[in-house]
Parts: structure tokens; C-alpha cells; sequence
């Protein structure tokens, strides 16, 4: 659940933001996924996550792949840049969008056939990079826009629409990620606002790639019994680290003292993380015990949710990069252009 | 085999070695030693494609006319690698002078009695003076060196300096050690042989104002001028050294001397798919980004370029061609990926290529490159090759124009978009078929979304085929449109008034320019166009027009250029005749004169 | 707009809809029911690249002269898709009959008064007789083919047969209740409506020995007769349903029934460069190993393509080609992949091609192919597009010689290679160009060693200038005598003697043929040549030669072929005439009628 | 140390193995790598597996990528058909080869450029069918062949030879492979034949993919001080995790009773792997743990070697698909063509 108080409204008014904005401004067009399509409910939890932060849309920038998650960024935030790449490379892409301009906020949503399979190694180097974005994986067990095959999520025995199991290893992205050396590795499900929205925020504020893979069902391809990626079988399976609950800057100070029962987490921008202690006294830091917690919860058959890993003092890919701090597509020319005086001097070295 | 002419100031030397024995040093202490005499030069490096212990060769031409390309003969053959000796002492043309390491005796029938044999005993000298293995090896390489600058008539003083610039203050310990290996095999040379020889350098004044320079670090260079800030890349030769110049420029000029901040991020991408991928990103978020790849690379990034000419993004590429298909010769050079490049994707599509002739051209078409693909939206793939990108080209110093400022084309910024009452990212406002762009978080008017399926004036998505049509005819107006904004051919009339042309393009420009005045020589005259950019300009097609029969010069099997002027010109077939030259090293006059004495019976059937 | 013709056995229905409501069974049911009556039929489906929600129309087309493509004009529109309507109502032919859902009232505004119009209040009758909504939806399909089978003269026991057929014994439950909704809608319009209509079927004769299939049941059939034991793929529309025949007749054809092995492979591999790769190995291992995709497949297999037509591995690719370039417009048809597909990756490459023109010769080209393919030791990409692929036609039932037996080129077998005194991988030892061959694993004399940089006869490493010149004059031979391996041109000669011609290729076939016998009754008579592989054979030259004027008619913006025309043969480009239609629907003769009156002013210039 | 005692061999005469096979049979051309590059003595290595368990070398199927370590199949076995694919897809093609015929002993070897970055998503997916191959990653830190930058596996701070160091992520191949439903998982190191010979001889009989990652150091651009993958390094940090032994199945037989203080795997031949035991306690089939004990030894700058992780129990890519027994390269034509009849009866159903 989200810190940030909405504003009770009594009249038919549309609240408003930090910045006047109403909820309208965070739309986009209309969806034209199937009705119920479990990628709705993230377009949706994105929106509000902007709206509520009060980032000014056209300050985000919306990459996509190719497939039904990936249509999705043209039903939100109408007045973003964004972009339908192809299949598979949009980590890629992403990774010239930050380099060209590391104030966006970089948004990308992928599917699990987008990401896992084809474009497998440009999400794990994007990963490695600790590219400045969050990561949305829509995941839902199959490639949705081409009718339902397997894709590389779906578990050994989840049964296809026809009823033919899955027989080859799942990738996990979670997994993935732990072993890419990913810095902020979260799990949530769709149809869970609560704790969607509290992730992303936090991912917005994470300096590096956060990847939140989203369980997201097809419910015209894969939302059958049988199905481990069924809106029925998540909601079974599904077990929540810890709530998190995020906080912004602001109100951090505030909170200085973290209520008895979290841990807070301190985010680059002075924001926290409040994570809801549980009995396990699992640490978030510890990149085993993550891999560790996920492989005996999927053992059980059970689907580890929430931020299980996070490591807040990796560089990111400009920071590393050491570059200017202004964004390299607003550095005037004459600042880039050595002049001829320069090439005069350095020619006399090939002389 | 030719007979060697070899003479003062105009002859070719080769040096065989063994590769990671570090003899790059000694070979480009030669050529830079002519230059500074005032006499011109260039230097071509053929090394196999591994790391250790393979034969590499260096060829050096010395040419006081300025035929600065392949001569196609070899005056001095220099015979260091035993393993190649046959080979070499083969090659050597008649009349010239083999040197060989004589240290150990060499078998009489692989002499020849039509050439000058030269025997050095360098091996014995360096092990006798240097005790250490690599030292012994290292120093056989200088001492050579101090051979053939007796025997070339260098100028020891010119040699002195450049080893003092080498090495400078801080290893100022090797300069010593270098000269006293120098003179080792200079002062025996001046003892036991016939110094210098009828071939030699006699000291001149015609490289004022020249530089010494590979077209990888030319394109570097020029990349760095051109204002690119991200760059993009996946390790592959013979680019590789491309993006290293360009990095190494950026850390000189670009790092902020106070903060260390850098205004450039280079990014070592997974694979071409990606480094393509990131290009677009890129240049989509107003960035001026680019990669260097070659023939292989092209292919994978194939569908990326596809999506960009689609969607309307530039994007700059750098293909340094080497010798294809598939893996081919990865260290031989080429012009075989004009056709994959042109039309790089499925559908119907259509790209801009540039073809920079040597690294002058290399430097200056890094803007042109930017400046074209930003104009027209589309990606830009200049089309160098290994033989200008790895090779030491005499070019004119290159030269900036500081009131140049990049032409990033129809950009809508913040003010703009302000005014604007809408702003549709693909109207054709101008009836150029170009139409507007904006860069993300500039300002929220200027939002639209970028898809490779259909999509309408507005940016939206339409699978109508009204729409889809409409796009597709505006997309083939703008590249039409195209020439304008590339460079044009460069045309060389004949003294004479003639019928018959040659086109050429890229590395082979040099040559023909050799091959033309031989001809002239023999009474045959030629008008000449250089191609310097695709699609063609009217230029091109008047140039058809008004010949008779044209020599199409070029470095691949099926005449690529050639396909692309029947495809996109109006000419007779049988007027092209194709001359061509594809064994992987640098065309020389002498293969554009055999080619075009044999034009390939069944292309110019066909 | 043309006058709607509608008559008996001669005319097109248009069915408008919502994609994900399950109208496809409606639909093919009426489709059948025309066929089993004897009228040659076919069925085209156009529907949005989504899953649900969005509009789809399908389009019958019913015509006695057997003219069976798409017709360019509606006779009879069935308004089901509210959303649609205006669009669906202004495309009907003057003329036609409009059919819609008079459960709600429709505004006047939106009628034409040179069109019959007819209601029917569907939604109404379905919501009063069933309860269920997901019921309903179904129903209504159901319900509106009764309506139409009513009103086009339809036999209900072929109707009655059908559904029995369909459903079968096990859902004999389902038999009732679909019965029971045609008779509703059937009843309604005796009751309500004139019928029949004049535009109506009435039984013939001529379908019998004829099937009705799409392209990619054709050719995923093929290749399990043509003995394809290895497929590997990427989902891709409109290739998809490939693969998925080709496994749906694997488990029909190819398990064993009483272990359940099973004599094949499918791997869904991680993306287009994994399927090719996977085609390549499992050709290497010597099993018939093919894949299917679209465009951006191609574009993305092209670096393999390379390397497998460099180190002569057999591959079959089906392109299944879809409207480009990049992602385009998924869901319609083109033929925009030649180039890309002729002459893929980096360097000298030329493939091999083939152009099937409908499903009977999807079936058979892919032993074709595979012959083709290992024969020639080369890829062969097979160029089919959704139009064939996807759509449902009526072809000449399918036949097999059970005397096939597969050609699989030059390979030396364990006999061959016990008694050999030596194998040289890439020797020429028949003149032809193609070497000899081994599988991995059958004899310690076959083993070689594959790659993609120089090689020599031997399958040695070589740099060697001369061996490379060697090897790629060889490959450029033997692909000079592919046409003899490949499926020749069909030529079909105009009654009187004719400097005209056409040329045409894939899913134009049939358009062209409808074109050319309207042409005929004009008085414009021209002789057709149908390409069906590339390379380009004599015959094709011929053609050329033998015609003063050939319209080249394709389904794509930039005349593709008659770039390799022009590339790969000796013709006048004047004499070429480019007639285009590219806006990703169905060619229909009215499209190609229109092109040739007006050729492309650029093109025809240039 | 392999259990296959050598014949003592008196005279000058070579010893020959089963087959009466000498050494010579198994070995290549000449190597053109650099005098002392860690890959020439993995091709050794390998001909001696081979050599030892009497492998007739034209059943072997030699497949790589593009690299110097790409190039070493040319430098062993010289009478098996070998492959130098494209760069990073080998295997994919790998997956093709055992389709076509699953009887093949395919051995892959590939470098860390090859399969960690270009060849990623190819190296993951073949792990996920668990293709029946060994898997040899030669592991150098960086791109040999194109000079030296660092590849995927150079790890934070290790440097290059001119100075600078890596500042991303590294991928290490064991958590790749754990990630992604590896069934047998090892790291050796090419200076230690004792311990790589008995993981090559065990992953050929393992069915499934065999992975094994051999530090392999580049002595021309990654060997100096100050990189993590030289020589000296490797040999310093080395930590085997329990000597493994490889009996093969004759003499399991005599071995049922397994040595004390060893613990016997048995393989799907009949042969066993020894894995001497540790006071650990360490358990080779729980995935979780072996990621635990990797990053653990990781993060104290120590390699963990040996056999990390094995899944006896995993189907095959051809045994998930029920492929008929024999390879399919041998199926004659008339099993394989239903024939005009067949046909005849299926066109019913299309008229
Ligand atoms: C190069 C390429 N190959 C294949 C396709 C076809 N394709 C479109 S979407 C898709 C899979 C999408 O799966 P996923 O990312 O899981 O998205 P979902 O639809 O399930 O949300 C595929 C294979 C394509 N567009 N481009
Ligand atoms: C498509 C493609 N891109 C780039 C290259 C250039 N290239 C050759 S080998 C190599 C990297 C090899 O690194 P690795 O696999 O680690 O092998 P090593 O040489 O270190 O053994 C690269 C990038 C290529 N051959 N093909
Ligand atoms: S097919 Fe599945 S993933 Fe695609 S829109 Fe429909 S429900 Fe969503
Ligand atoms: S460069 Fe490195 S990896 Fe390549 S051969 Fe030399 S030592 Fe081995
Ligand atoms: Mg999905
Ligand atoms: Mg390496």
C-alpha cells in the first residue's frame, strides 16, 4: 500500500496531484487487449503509480518489445515518448534512450516470451549494465499475441489450453536476475494493486534496473485449471515475502523512526522502502538466501512475491561510465567539438 | 610477373614476419622515416586472423608520383619469417633484391639468379649482443631496421627524432637501447654491403601539409567532431579499432579536466543486435549515436535497420567491409556488402550509404553521415573498408570549419512545440516526405509513439491499407530525395573528349586514379566517376548517359555496384562492363587493368 | 466503384465481424456448403493483429469459371460488426445486397438507395431463445448463416452432413443445438425475407476432385511426406500455423502406435537466429531439418543463411511473407521478401528460391525443396505469403507417387567411404560445382572439419587469396546450374500470336489468370510466364527475349522481381514493366487491370 | 583422477586404448593459439578423455562457436566431423545435430564471449531442454580473438592489461546455469587435467547438458597481475569443492560398495561419479545450496570448482519428446512417408 494519502473527495471532481494533473493525464489509449487480460490491471497500476509520484508524463520514456505486454505502453501515459520496438531488443534500445538522456524515467514492459527467450541476453546485459529503468515483465506463461505456445516461464507440468504439459526447465527472471547481478529483484501478480504500485514506486526511485516481474494471466491462452499462471492458481500460490510499503522523501523524514515491525530502506532520492518484518528474519541483501528463499518456495510449488533482493550501492551505468551529470543530449555542440585549433595540434602527432 | 622497376623514391617493399613478434614498430618507423624525408608513402599490414605466430607481412610504397595504393610488385622483399620463404622469394618480382636472415644457411635452390640476394646475419648479431629470448626478438626487428635504412639512403636524423617522439621523456631509457640496435644493423649494412642501393629514398618536399593516418582512427576522429555522444558497439575486426579511436579521442577531448565527467558514454553492447539496438535508442532520444561493425554485424543488425528506415529514426552505421561471405577472410579486405546494406531487411526498404574513399574522407563523412541521417531520418551506413580502415593512408591534414554546426534536421524542440497548435510526428508538412520529429521529455505536445507496424500521419496505429500505402509512397519520395543531401560522385574528365568511363567507389580510388594514367599513357582516355553515396543523384545517371561502354571497378565477385546502378538507373546492361578484383588484398592498377582486359565473360554476356 | 455482377454461382460475400466471437466456423461452414454443392469456392480471411475485440471480415468468393482469388468487389455484405458498419456499407458494390442486425434500430442517414437492403433482428432472436451471453455470441453466427443459406439457395442436407461431419459422435449433443440455430435463422427468412436471392448457388458439378485447404496445412503435410523428420521454429504470424500442421500430421503419420515413439522433432527454439541455426545442425546431422517464419524471421536469420550457403549445408526455410517492412501489417499479405531472401547476408550470396502459387504447390515443393536443397548442398527459401498460407482454397486433391524417393544430393555413405582412397569435402570432382558430402558419425574417412572463413577443397583453413578465388568461382558455378534442380517456369501461350506478355509469380496466379482472359475479351492478348524458382533458367531468358513488353505484376512497392530480372538477366529495363500492388489485401484482376493502365511513372522511366 | 588404469607401457611402443586407438587418433592439427593459452591444454584434456574411454573419435561431433577457443575442435579428434558455427549460436546448432542423430557423443566448446553475451539466450535454452551434450565453456575473461576487452565473466575490478578494470557485473556461468535448470554443473580449471579429465568423462555419460566451466587463462591479454582469470589467480583461489573420481561401468560394478568417505552418483551407463566427501555436508543435487555455496565462495574472491550441482533425474531433449530410439538420420524413408493411401484418406477430410 501506498504512503501517499489521497485527497477524500466528496464532489464529482477528479482529484488532482502534486502538479494539478488528474488521473485522466496518466491514460492512454484504449486497450485492445482480450477483456480481463491480466496486462490491463498493470497499465492501470502504472498509471496510478505516475500520477501519485506526480511525474509529468512526458518525462517518461515508454519501451516496449513486441506482444500483447508490449503493446500495452500506448494505453497509458498518452503524452510519453514511447516505443514499440522489435522483438526482444528493447533492453537495448532502453539502454541508448538512458545513455542519450539519463533524466527520463525509462519504463520498460516486456512479456516473458519478449525477454526470456529472444531477447534474453539483452535483459541480462541491460541487468548487468544496472541500466537506470524499471523493468515490468508481464509474465504469463505463453506468447499471448501468437496464441498461446509455451513460452520459457511456463513450469514443467502447467498444461497448455489443449491440455499437453510444459516438459522444459522454466526460467524464472527472478532467478535470472540474482544471477545477472541485478540490484532490486521483485516479484508481484496483477491483480494485486496493493502491492504493484508500492514496488514500482520504489523501482522509479532504485538508481539501477529494477525488475518487477508482474504475473499477468492470458485468460484467453492460459488461465485454465492446469495452468500454473492462472489468475486462480496465482492468487493460491502466491506468498508475499514481506509488505512493502513505500514512502516518499518527504514523508521519510518523518518516518525517520520506522514503525516497530519494518525495516526501512533507504532509496537514492531519500525515499524508503518499509518492509514488513516476518518471523524468517530474511535479508534482502543477501543474494543466496534470496536465490535460496525463491528455489524452495517454487519447489513447494509456492510463488515467492514481493522485493526479495536489493543491493542499493552498485553503480549504475552512468555513474559508472563517470558522465557529466547534464544529459548528454542537451550538451551544446561547442562542448563536444574539440575545433580546429585542437585537430591542428593533434595532427602534428601523424605527421 | 612485371619486372621491377624499383628506382628512386618509387618502389614497393615487404616485409615478412611472424605475427605477436612486435615487429609493427620497426615497419612503421620505416614508412614514417620516408614521409618525414619529404617523399610519399603509404603502408598496408597483411596479418592473419590470430593472435601469435602466424606470417604477417607489411608492404610499404614509396611513390614520389603519389600512387599511394597497392603496387601490385614487390622491389625489396625482406624474408624474416622462414616459414614463408618460398612464398616470398616467389613473389618478389623480377630484378628486385631479396633480404634474408642469414644466420643460418639457406638452401641454393630457392635462390633465384633474376634478383639481388642480400644476406644479414641478424639473428646471430642479437643473440650475440642480447641475452633475453624476447629482447633477441624484439631487437632483430630494429636491427633490420638499421639494414634497410643504409641500404634505403635514410636519413639517420629523421630516424632519431622519431624515435625520441616515440618514446619521449618518460621512456626515455628506450630511445638508447632502440638506436644502438639501429646502428647494430645499420653500421654492419654500411660494412658488407653496397650502400645504398639503386632502389633508395633520396630526401624531397612533396608531404608537407600530409598526414599519416588509418581511416579507423580518421572515422574516430571524425566521430568525435561530428558531436556523437554514445557509441555503441560489439567487438569485431577489422572495426574494432574504429570504436578504440573513437574512445580514445573522446578521453582526450571530451573528459571534463576539472570534474572528470565525460560528455560521451560508450557502451560494449552483448552482440550487434544490441549495439544496433542501442543506436536507435539513441538517436531517438536526440543523442547522435553510432556503431562500427562489419559484414557479419550487418547482417544481424539487418532487422533493427529495417525498423528504423520504418519508423523513421536515424542512425549511423559504420561497416569496415572485410572479405566475405559468412566468416570469410576476417583480416583481407573487401566491397561485397553493397546489396546487403542497401536493402538490409525484409519488405521493401531502401538505405543510404556512403563510400569514403580514403581516412581523409573517412574524417569528414562522420558528419556527413549524421548530418544526412538526421536530414532524412533514415539510417546511414558508410561503407568503408579494411584496407582504409586498417591500413597507413597519406592523406592532405585534415582540416575543420569551425562554423560548422550539425544539421540535426526537422527537430520540433521545446519553443517550437510550444507554438505549435499540434504536432503530427509523420505529416509531410513540406512535401519533401519528411516530416517532423521531437525527442522524448522535451515537452508533452511533442509525445507520440513509435511502432514498426502501421501507422498513420499521427503516429497511431492503422491497419488500413489506405494508410499503409500513402506511408510507403511518402517513404519512397523521401529517399528519392535523398541525393541531395549526401555527397556527391566526384567526376574526372579525360584530357581528351571519350566515350568510355569508369565508376569506382571507395579503396579502389587510388588505383584507378594509377590505372587511368596508364591507360593514358597508352592512348586509351577515360572520364571517371567516383561514387560517393547512394541513392544516386542525377549526376550519376547523366554520367551513363553520356558514355558509350563504362569499366565498373570494383572489390567483390557479382559486381554489387553494378546491380545497384541496372536496379535503380536507366542503362543499358551491356555498357557496365564489370572489372573486377575480390581476393581480399588491396586492388592495385595492375588487377584493374587485367580485370578490365578480361571483363568476366558471363556478366558482360548477361 | 464496379457494378456489382451477383448472379448465380458467381459472386462474393463479405461477412464482417469481431474477432474472438467464433465466427470462423459460421463461415467455413458456408464455404463448404458451397463447395460440397459442387460450385468452386474459396475463402479469405482478413483479421487484426490482436487477439480479441477487433474487426475481422471473411470473404467467400463463389464463382463457376473457377476464377478463384480475390474478386475486388462485395455482392453481398453481412453486416455483423456495429463498429464496422459505415465502412462495410460503403464498400459494397452498387448493386449488392446488404445484410444486417435489425435487433436495434440503424440510422438512415447510413443507407444507400443503389443497394438492396436487408434486416434481421439476430440479436434479438438469440437473446430471446438462449440465456447464456457466451451463448448468444455463438448462436448469432449460427443463426446468420441460416439466414444466408435461406437466402443463397443453400442445400440444407449438405448443411446437415456437414455438421454431423463436424462434430462427429463424440459432441453428437452439439449436432442438435447448431442445427437448431440454422433453422432459426433459415426460418426466419423463408418466413420473412424473398428467397432465394438472385445473387444464389445453385448445385453443379465442379468441384469433384478437388479439396479445400490453406497453404500452410499444404506445406506442413509436404514436409512430412517429403520425409522431414527435424522442424524448428519461432512463432511468427502468419507462419505459425506451418509448424502446427506439420505437428498435427506427425502425430497423426509419425508415432509409433504401440511404443508412442515418434519418428520427428519439433523444437520451438529461443528466437529466428536458434530455428535457423537448429535447421543448419540437423541438416549437418544429416536429417531433413526445415523451419517456417515471416519477414523479420529472414532478417534475422540472414547471418546463418550466409554461413550455410558458404559452407554448402542444405537448409529449407519456408517464408510465409507477410506486408513489410519491420513489423508492417502482420496480419496481410505481400511478396516484399525477395531480395532479402535472394541474395542474404554479408558478402556474395545468391540463393536458391522457390514460388509456390497455391496450396497444391506448397504440398508439393517442399520435397522439392529438400531435393533441391541437398542436391545443390545450398538454402532453399521457400516464398510463400498469408495470402496462400492462411487463406482457404480450392486446389486439385493432392497426389502421391509413391516412387519418390527423396534426392539427397552427393553424400558419401558408409560403402562409399570404406571404399574411397580419400574425401575431399569441397572438391569439384564432377565439374558441376558440387562437391561430395558425409554425415557426421558414419565413417572415420568422412569426418571434416565446417567453417565459415576460407577453407580449401580439402575443408582445410586456408587466407590464401587463390584458394578463396577458387572457392567462390566454384560457388557462383554451381549456382549458375541450379535452374535444372528447380521447378521450371509454367508458360502459358495466348491463342494469337503476341509480342505481350506478363510475368507473375506466387499467390498473382491466379488474379493474372482472371486478368488475362478479361484482357483476352478485349482483344489484348498476352502470353504468361509463371516464375517458380530463382535462380533464372533459360526459359525465363527466353521469355524475355521473345516479348517486346512484359508487365511484371507482384504484391509488393519496389517490383522486386524485376530487380533480379534486370540483376540476374539480359533484358531491356524499358521493356519491363512493373505492375504493383502492394496494400497488403488479396490481389484481385481488377488490381492488376489497374496497375497495368497506369505503370508506375517513376519505374517505367527509370 | 581417472579410475581407467593405464597400461604400463615398457618399450616405446604407444599405448592403445580399447579399440587399439593410441593418443595419436585423438589428436588434431596444429594449434594456432598463443604459445601457453589455457585452451591448448583442454584440447588435450579432451583427447585424452576421449582416448581413455575408448571412443571411436568419428562418433563424436565437435561443435563451436567463433574464438580462439572456438577455433580448439580443429586441434583434437581429427576424424570427427567438427563445426565452427557462427558466433554465440552454436548451441542451436548443437540442438539440431542431436536431433538429427541423438547416438552422437556432442561435445560444445565455446568461450565466455561466445556464450555469455552474443550466444546468451542459445546457451540458456539449450540448458532448458537439457540437450544431451557436454558443454565446455572456456573461460578467459575476455575476447581473445578481437584483442582483449573484457567479456561477461571478467569480474568487478579485475583489470585489464592497460589498467582499467571492469566495473560491471560479471556473469558466472554456474548461476546462469542453476538459473536456468542445468542438470549437471561443474568449473575446472585447464591447468588441472586430475580434476577436468573426470568431469568430461562424467558429463559424457550424463544425460543431459553437461556443463563445465574451465577457467582458461589468456596469456597474451588477461594473465598479468591485477586480473582475476590469470594463472597465478586461478591457482590461488581455487577451491575444489570435493575431488571427483569417474569410474566407468565395468568397474563400477567392483565398486558398488563405494569408498569410505565417498559418495557414488551413478550415471545413466551404469557409471559412477565418486565425490569424495567433505565435511560439508554439502549435497550436489540441491539447487539452492549450490547457488549458496558459489556466491558465498564469490564474495570471499575464492572460485568454487568441481561438481557443483547434478539432476540425474531430468529427461533429455529426446526423451521429454518420445523420439523413436533409433536416430532420426536413420529412419528409412519408407517409415517416414505416409504414402499415396494415407494421403488418399486424409483428403477426405478436405473435400
Ligand atoms: C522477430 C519476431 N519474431 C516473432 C514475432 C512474433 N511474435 C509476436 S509477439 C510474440 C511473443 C510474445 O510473447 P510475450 O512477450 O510473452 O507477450 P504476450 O503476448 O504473452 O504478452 C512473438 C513470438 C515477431 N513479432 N518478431
Ligand atoms: C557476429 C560476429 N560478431 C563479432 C565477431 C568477432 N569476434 C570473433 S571472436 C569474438 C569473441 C570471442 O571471445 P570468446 O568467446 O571469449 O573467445 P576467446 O577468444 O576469448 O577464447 C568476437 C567478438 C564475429 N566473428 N562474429
Ligand atoms: S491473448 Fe492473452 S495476453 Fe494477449 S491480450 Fe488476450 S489475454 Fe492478454
Ligand atoms: S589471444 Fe589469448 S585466448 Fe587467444 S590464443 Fe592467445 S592466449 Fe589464447
Ligand atoms: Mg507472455
Ligand atoms: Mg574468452
Amino acid at each position: 500500500m501506498s504512503f501517499i494519502t489521497k485527497p477524500h473527495v466528496v464532489r464529482v471532481e477528479m482529484p488532482t496531484n502534486a502538479l494539478g494533473l488528474t488521473m485522466r493525464d496518466y491514460e492512454g489509449g484504449m486497450s485492445t487487449l482480450c477483456a480481463g487480460c491480466g496486462h490491463d490491471s498493470v497499465s492501470s497500476a502504472i498509471a496510478q503509480t505516475f500520477f501519485e509520484l506526480s511525474i509529468p508524463p512526458h518525462r517518461a520514456a515508454k519501451m516496449s518489445g513486441i506482444g500483447c505486454s508490449s503493446k500495452t505502453p500506448a494505453y497509458f501515459l498518452r503524452t510519453s515518448h514511447g516505443m514499440n520496438a522489435v522483438h526482444g531488443r528493447m533492453p537495448a534500445v532502453a539502454t541508448g534512450v538512458a545513455a542519450a538522456n539519463r533524466e527520463l524515467h525509462v519504463l520498460g514492459v516486456s512479456g516473458d516470451g519478449d525477454s526470456l527467450s529472444i531477447g534474453l541476453a539483452h535483459f541480462v546485459h541491460a541487468m548487468r549494465r544496472n541500466l537506470n529503468m524499471v523493468y515490468i515483465l508481464e509474465n504469463n506463461g505463453v506468447y499471448g499475441l501468437t496464441k498461446g505456445q509455451f513460452s520459457a516461464s511456463a513450469d514443467i507440468g502447467s498444461t497448455a489450453k489443449g491440455g499437453a504439459p510444459n516438459l522444459q526447465q522454466p526460467l524464472d527472471p527472478l532467478q535470472m536476475a540474482l544471477s545477472a547481478g541485478g540490484t532490486f529483484v521483485a516479484r508481484s501478480f496483477s491483480g494485486d494493486k496493493h502491492q504493484l504500485i508500492p514496488l514500482i514506486k520504489a523501482g522509479l526511485e532504485h538508481r539501477g534496473f529494477a525488475l518487477i516481474d508482474v504475473i499477468s494471466p492470458c485468460v484467453t491462452f492460459n488461465d485454465h485449471v492446469g495452468s500454473t499462471k492462472s489468475y486462480a492458481h496465482t492468487r493460491d500460490a502466491s506468498r508475499e515475502l514481506f509488505p512493502t510499503d513505500f514512502v516518499p522523501p518527504a514523508e521519510a523524514i518523518e518516518v525517520e523512526l520506522a514503525p516497530e515491525g519494518t525495516t526501512p530502506v533507504k532509496l537514492h532520492d531519500g525515499s524508503q522502502i518499509l518492509l514488513r518484518q516476518t518471523d524468517s528474519g530474511y535479508d534482502p541483501t543477501d543474494r543466496g538466501a534470496a536465490f535460496q528463499a525463491i528455489v524452495e518456495h517454487q519447489a513447494r510449488g509456492e510463488i515467492l512475491t514481493g522485493l526479495v533482493y536489493i543491493d542499493r550501492d552498485a553503480d549504475d551505468m552512468h555513474a559508472s561510465n563517470e558522465t557529466c551529470p547534464k544529459p548528454l543530449v542537451d550538451v551544446p555542440f561547442a562542448e563536444l567539438c574539440p575545433g580546429s585549433d585542437a585537430l591542428e595540434r593533434l595532427m602534428a602527432g601523424f605527421a | 610477373m612485371a619486372h621491377a622497376r624499383g628506382g628512386v623514391n618509387d618502389f614497393t617493399i615487404r616485409i615478412a614476419n611472424v605475427n605477436g613478434t612486435g615487429s609493427a614498430s620497426a615497419n612503421g618507423l620505416l614508412m614514417r622515416s620516408v614521409f618525414r624525408m619529404g617523399v610519399p608513402v603509404c603502408g598496408k599490414n597483411f596479418f592473419p586472423s590470430n593472435i601469435q605466430g602466424l606470417p604477417t607481412w607489411y608492404e610499404i610504397r614509396v611513390s614520389d608520383a603519389g600512387y599511394l595504393c597497392a603496387s601490385g610488385r614487390v622491389d625489396i622483399m625482406v624474408a624474416m619469417n622462414a616459414q614463408t620463404y618460398d612464398k616470398d622469394l616467389a613473389e618478389l618480382s623480377a630484378g628486385g633484391c631479396l633480404i634474408y636472415d642469414s644466420s643460418w644457411p639457406r638452401d641454393k635452390q630457392l635462390w633465384r639468379d633474376d634478383i639481388q640476394i642480400v644476406g644479414v646475419p641478424l639473428a646471430r648479431m642479437c643473440n650475440e649482443r642480447y641475452a633475453d629470448p624476447r629482447t633477441r626478438i624484439l631487437m632483430k626487428n630494429i636491427a633490420y631496421f638499421g639494414v634497410l635504412a643504409a641500404l634505403l639512403n635514410i636519413d639517420m636524423r629523421v630516424v632519431e627524432q622519431l624515435i625520441q617522439e616515440q618514446f619521449g621523456e618518460r621512456k626515455k631509457h628506450l630511445v638508447a637501447s632502440n638506436l644502438e640496435a639501429i646502428a647494430m644493423g645499420y653500421d654492419y649494412a654500411l660494412e658488407h654491403l653496397a650502400c645504398p642501393l639503386a632502389t633508395r629514398v633520396e630526401a624531397s618536399d612533396r608531404t608537407a601539409g600530409h598526414v599519416l593516418m588509418d581511416g579507423n582512427t580518421a572515422a574516430g576522429l571524425g566521430n568525435v567532431f561530428a558531436g556523437a555522444t554514445v557509441g555503441a558497439w560489439y567487438p569485431i575486426t577489422p572495426s574494432t579499432s574504429l570504436m578504440d579511436a573513437f574512445g580514445n579521442f573522446c578521453r582526450r577531448f571530451r573528459i571534463n579536466p576539472e570534474t572528470g565527467a565525460k560528455n560521451y558514454c560508450i557502451v560494449q553492447a552483448e552482440d550487434e543486435l544490441g549495439a544496433a539496438a542501442i543506436v536507435l535508442g539513441g538517436n531517438w532520444g536526440g543523442a547522435r549515436t553510432f556503431t562500427a561493425t562489419s559484414g557479419p554485424g550487418v547482417s544481424l543488425m539487418s532487422e533493427i535497420l529495417g525498423y528504423a528506415s520504418f519508423t523513421e529514426v536515424p542512425m549511423v552505421l559504420w561497416d569496415v567491409q572485410r572479405t566475405g561471405p559468412s566468416t570469410g577472410l576476417p583480416t583481407r579486405t573487401q566491397q561485397s556488402d553493397l546489396i546487403s546494406a542497401a536493402y538490409a531487411s525484409h519488405g521493401d526498404t531502401r538505405h543510404a550509404l556512403l563510400f569514403p574513399a580514403d581516412p581523409a574522407e573517412c574524417f569528414e563523412m562522420a558528419s556527413s553521415a549524421f548530418d544526412a541521417a538526421e536530414r532524412l531520418q533514415t539510417p546511414v551506413i558508410v561503407l568503408s573498408d579494411l584496407d582504409i580502415g586498417m591500413n597507413d593512408w597519406m592523406i592532405p591534414k585534415p582540416q575543420w570549419d569551425d562554423t560548422y554546426q550539425p544539421d540535426r534536421g526537422k527537430v520540433m524542440d521545446q519553443a517550437a512545440l510550444e507554438a505549435a497548435a499540434e504536432f503530427h510526428r509523420y505529416a509531410d508538412v513540406d512535401g519533401d516526405g519528411i516530416p517532423y520529429r521531437s525527442y522524448p521529455g522535451v515537452h508533452p505536445k511533442g509525445g507520440f509513439f513509435t511502432r514498426g507496424s502501421g501507422h498513420n500521419e499521427k503516429a497511431q496505429y492503422t491497419e488500413d491499407g489506405g494508410d499503409y500505402v500513402r506511408l510507403m509512397e511518402r517513404l519512397r519520395r523521401k529517399m528519392d530525395g535523398a541525393p541531395k543531401h549526401l555527397p556527391a560522385p566526384v567526376v574526372q574528365r579525360a584530357n581528351h573528349a571519350t566515350q568510355d568511363g569508369i565508376i569506382a567507389y571507395g579503396s579502389s580510388d587510388r588505383a584507378v586514379l594509377e590505372a587511368r594514367d596508364k591507360l593514358n599513357a597508352s592512348g586509351r582516355h577515360f572520364n571517371y566517376l567516383r561514387i560517393r553515396s547512394f541513392p544516386f543523384g542525377d549526376d550519376v545517371q547523366r554520367f551513363l548517359d553520356a558514355h558509350e561502354r563504362i569499366y565498373v571497378v570494383e572489390q567483390n565477385r557479382d559486381g554489387q555496384l553494378r546491380t545497384l546502378l541496372l536496379n535503380e538507373l536507366n542503362v543499358d546492361k551491356q555498357k557496365l562492363l564489370p572489372a573486377l578484383h575480390f581476393d581480399g588484398m588491396p586492388i592495385s592498377s595492375l588487377n584493374i587493368l587485367a580485370a578490365m582486359a578480361e571483363p568476366d565473360a558471363r556478366e558482360a554476356a548477361a
